[in-house]
């Protein structure tokens, strides 16, 4: 308990989070401070590649097992059953509309892989190994919650999701997916080797990187609690904290099943506790539109992300290593 | 110089939106389209901006289409029905233009 | 396909009186308002580029706002406030919209 | 507002031919004009979009100039004489601005 | 004397001092080099953030004293009070209008970051070390000369400057305040351990940025000065050449009472006379939108940056060596 | 032989094939996956920005000789010559008019950079060292293919070609020729203590950023060859691999006259054989406004630049190696 306090202290000292801090004062602030749109989206395009490459030559590494596909297979049932669990939850706890409520399951259901890189750093940084393929798992838990939401939709408000093919196409083959699928797989071929090559770019200034991108990621949080003010109703922000709480259950479970490792069942508690910013959002504009957006983006950037970031990532480390006695 | 009458739709519409909207166009039988970017806006569902947006979600981006007057009708009608759930502008203006028989 | 007359206006105003410009609009009531970015220009104070620029102090854009005609002149006085003192462009010109309530 | 009548002429042309056009129109004796960009567009030689591109090769803008009327036809002719051989779109509109004085 | 010479001519041969001219050169040329405004931007960020973050680790590093807190004070009273003596000198040598004299005398109490950045690395090449403080001291010294420049407009020309609470609010919490100062927070408080965890992306490449930034100011000076030739006129060169001497011997009585080491001297000479091109250029247009914007920026970018660069900095180390014995 | 082909494999296994492979798949499957337009050209500017100085550098480290002189000669005169092949080879193989076919021509004479770059990579990957003044060899390869084209249309087609004053800048004053040569010049002048100082920004991440440019390639050829999906006919197609061996073995010729080293020699030859696709383009779209883009992008980012990528590269390896015994 002590040690999971003093954990969550430095955690929250630590740059990432203080420039994920800096971000949203400065947004309150209404500072003019801002990272251009390609900066910013040349940053995740550079953290999708190094996380997905380096799980891969991980993966080259270790040898691929049993586990692996279990995993994975496990990530996607939870991926499609946590929206379900958290739309009841929102039914309950709010008055949201069933679009809304739909709308904001799928969100976490799916990921946010800046949650996940975060994990990962401070599960390094207290000596923890972790399963390379998680960040596959990570993959293929993006895209079923959104399948998941529409089929609430589909369930209890006929004909609402405008849903087609394309958009199907276009869950699947997310920019951020293949990605990180297609740097993973790149990861597995060319193994050690190819990670000797790249390493000086990918692995050695990655943390800086996530600095800067974390603090964009606070400019962008800071601005979107500013413009929604109105809607963070209690039952909603209660939602937004314990959501996460509720879903990291559901990986631990999963994670020990599995029998990872502590730093494996860390992981798969983040990425079920993790709600989608990038993915989710975009596809719910186009199947739900009077779905109401600054309520999904409030909560999952302005509430949970901050919550998994700073107080989360320790909590679930802290029981990863009490239950495996890691 | 000799110009010719013809029509101007400008659509502010979501990014998400665009390719739906360009497909629509086509089928439309329109002979081409351009997409400007837009960087920030206000309205009824609030203001936003693309500053260090990674996501798509959040955006519109402008579609102009320059046509000859007689396909006007079929055009609106089609790109409205890709619109119509959505937020965005649809506006048309008149206007000239040079080698009328490339519109 | 039922439209509706409305105006557009136009303004390509230097991107540090942006935010000025639009709090003046929502003054004069607007539904709405878009803004579009300008690369480079031209004009009685020389020719400029954004390219390579860091600072805020060079550079234009362009607000776009559809309204009905009966703010237009509200409207007007409200933004001329704004540019007035400042380098920049206002135009007025017709359009029909679809969806008129919004306006 | 007191406003006065001008034309909006909006070229959308080739991103290389862009210094070409506006030396153009500085010869037409235009008092300004603003270049926009366009990310992507499709046509008679097919689609294009500038993301992930490095060459200027591919890839178009719209320079917008606001003139008094009197100064259309000269400038019309001189930017045709740029655009002629080249892919490209030029609109002439019917706008009203203030501080007709700078056009 | 001897020994400033070699400096400066090796400081002539130096990359980043090469790579502007380059740029300077491509843009006499008219080559369509040149570098994206996304890309040119995130340069500044990433500078911003890497000095700040180590100027806040050395603090960390060597505690807080006295002197920073005189220092950041000094710093203050200078960029209050170099407006206007600049403003005098614009007078007396130059026929610029009230307003333009204004405007300029604003640029040269602020500061340019590059130009500090420069006189760090010059500092550093010849094995001085620099009070990690004197980065805040860069921050606080960006905005008071704006308030002087308005105030000058106030004083001698009534009612011409447009200043209202927003201006007030832009000018105070501007970007690059808010990244410098708040990356200097985050340094101090994070200190070597964070130094580690980023320093292979904030130090070790730093340099190699430096040029690329470079070449970018280069280009834009070059094309800024192509655009104003007729602007130039003898006096005004004049001025953009003598008052960075002046600033910086305002420096240099500032550095000696407060007793900085050689390389702190040399940094606040270095700051009094460097003139911004960023933030005070974007208050100047909302503030004095009559002050013609080609004089000040042909001025700060065009005269005073080069000089500062290739004779300015390699003078201010010799001045600062000789007077502290260094 | 066998040598040869195990090279091949493991260079088809490369990530920066693998990269650019998963850009084409990206882009066939139609996923959103794309670098913002400024990343990608802020990563072409860092590639020639770190290729040329590094080039200057070694240069300065290894002194000026008569060959560098010679060298830069005959890279002259093959971009002047290789276009006229060219067109005679294309006007017997495809029904191209002589508008296109000139076009097109002009492609093959100029040079790919990224080629360039890729087999340098793999030289250095075999242990063979290469002289440094190839980048200089490259510049000077770029432009004039450009006025062959323009003169075989005025041969062959009178008056159809667009030539003026301002073209003929823009093509010798091309931004990635400037800022190559300017790099180049500039790592001579700085030498080994200039590289020593940016180093970590140029050399030890160059890899892991080339993956990423070639990311974007992939997803550039991939959408091109969609797009132009009618217009590769067989007899198109064929001349797009076969053109690049004939280019080779003139800079084969050439490289052995001029008694380069093995790795001299395959540059020589990759540099003839690679067509270009960022300058050559645009000037072509000024001057032939009639030629049909979509014939000379397609073929030489849609098939030239994958074979030389994937099986030129390490052909022109095992025949220079070959034949310079080295
Ligand atoms: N009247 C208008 N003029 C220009 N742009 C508009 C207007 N109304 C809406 N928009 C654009 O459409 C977006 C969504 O509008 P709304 O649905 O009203 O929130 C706004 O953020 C603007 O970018
Ligand atoms: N007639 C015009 N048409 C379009 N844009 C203009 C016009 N006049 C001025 N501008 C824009 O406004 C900026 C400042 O104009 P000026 O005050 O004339 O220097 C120019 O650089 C252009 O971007
Ligand atoms: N009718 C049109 N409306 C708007 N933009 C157009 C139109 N026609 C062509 N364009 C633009 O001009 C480019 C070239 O057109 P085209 O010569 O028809 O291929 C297209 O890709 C569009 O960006
Ligand atoms: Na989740
Ligand atoms: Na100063
Ligand atoms: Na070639």
């Amino acid at each position: 308990m002590e040690g999971m306090l003093a954990l969550a202290a430095d955690n929250l000292l630590s740059p990432i989070i203080l420039f994920f801090a800096l971000g949203v004062a400065a947004a309150f602030a209404r500072s003019d401070l801002s990272i251009p749109e390609a900066v910013a989206k040349g940053m995740s395009i550079y953290l999708l590649f190094a996380i997905g490459f380096k799980g891969g030559a991980s993966v080259a590494d270790h040898g691929i097992d049993a586990t692996l596909v279990l995993s994975l297979f496990a990530g996607l049932i939870l991926s499609f059953a946590i929206p379900i669990l958290a739309f009841a939850l929102l039914r309950v706890m709010t008055g949201l509309s069933v679009t809304d409520a739909a709308a904001v399951a799928g969100h976490y259901g799916s990921i946010s892989i800046v949650t996940f890189v975060a994990a990962t750093s401070v599960a390094t940084a207290s000596g923890l190994t972790t399963e390379g393929y998680m960040v596959a798992v990570a993959a293929v838990m993006e895209a079923p919650a959104i399948l998941s939401a529409l089929w609430l939709i589909a369930r209890f408000d006929k004909g609402a999701a405008q849903m087609d093919g394309t958009l199907i196409r276009e869950i699947l083959l997310n920019g951020s997916i293949v990605l990180l699928v297609g740097s993973f797989l790149i990861g597995c071929i060319t193994g050690a080797e190819g990670l000797d090559l790249i390493a000086p770019f990918i692995v050695t200034p990655f943390q800086g990187v996530l600095c800067l991108f974390l603090l964009d990621m606070g400019l962008v949080a800071g601005r979107g609690l500013r413009e929604a003010r109105g809607v963070l109703k209690p039952g909603l922000f209660l939602f937004g904290v314990l959501m996460p709480v509720i879903g990291s259950s559901l990986g631990l479970v999963a994670g020990l099943l599995l029998g990872l490792s502590t730093g494996g069942v860390m992981l798969f508690m983040t990425l079920s506790a993790s709600a989608s910013y990038i993915a989710v959002p975009a596809a719910m504009r186009v199947a739900l539109p009077e779905a109401n957006p600054s309520i999904y983006l409030t909560l999952s950037l302005g509430v949970t992300f901050p919550f998994n970031l700073t107080l989360g990532i320790p909590l679930y480390l802290a029981v990863a290593t009490a239950l495996t006695g890691g | 110089m000799q110009t010719h009458q013809a029509k101007r739709v400008a659509v502010i519409i979501e990014a998400v939106m665009q390719s739906r909207l360009t497909d629509a166009m086509e089928d439309a039988g329109v002979t081409g389209y351009s997409i400007l970017p837009v960087l920030a806006g206000g309205g009824r569902s609030g203001r936003w901006t693309r500053e260090g947006q990674v996501g798509r979600g959040q955006g519109m981006v402008q579609v102009i289409c320059i046509i000859s007057p007689d396909k006007l009708d079929d055009l609106l009608n089609k790109a409205f029905a890709v619109v119509e759930s959505h937020i965005g502008v649809i506006t048309v203006s008149d206007c000239e233009v040079l080698r009328a028989e490339r519109f």
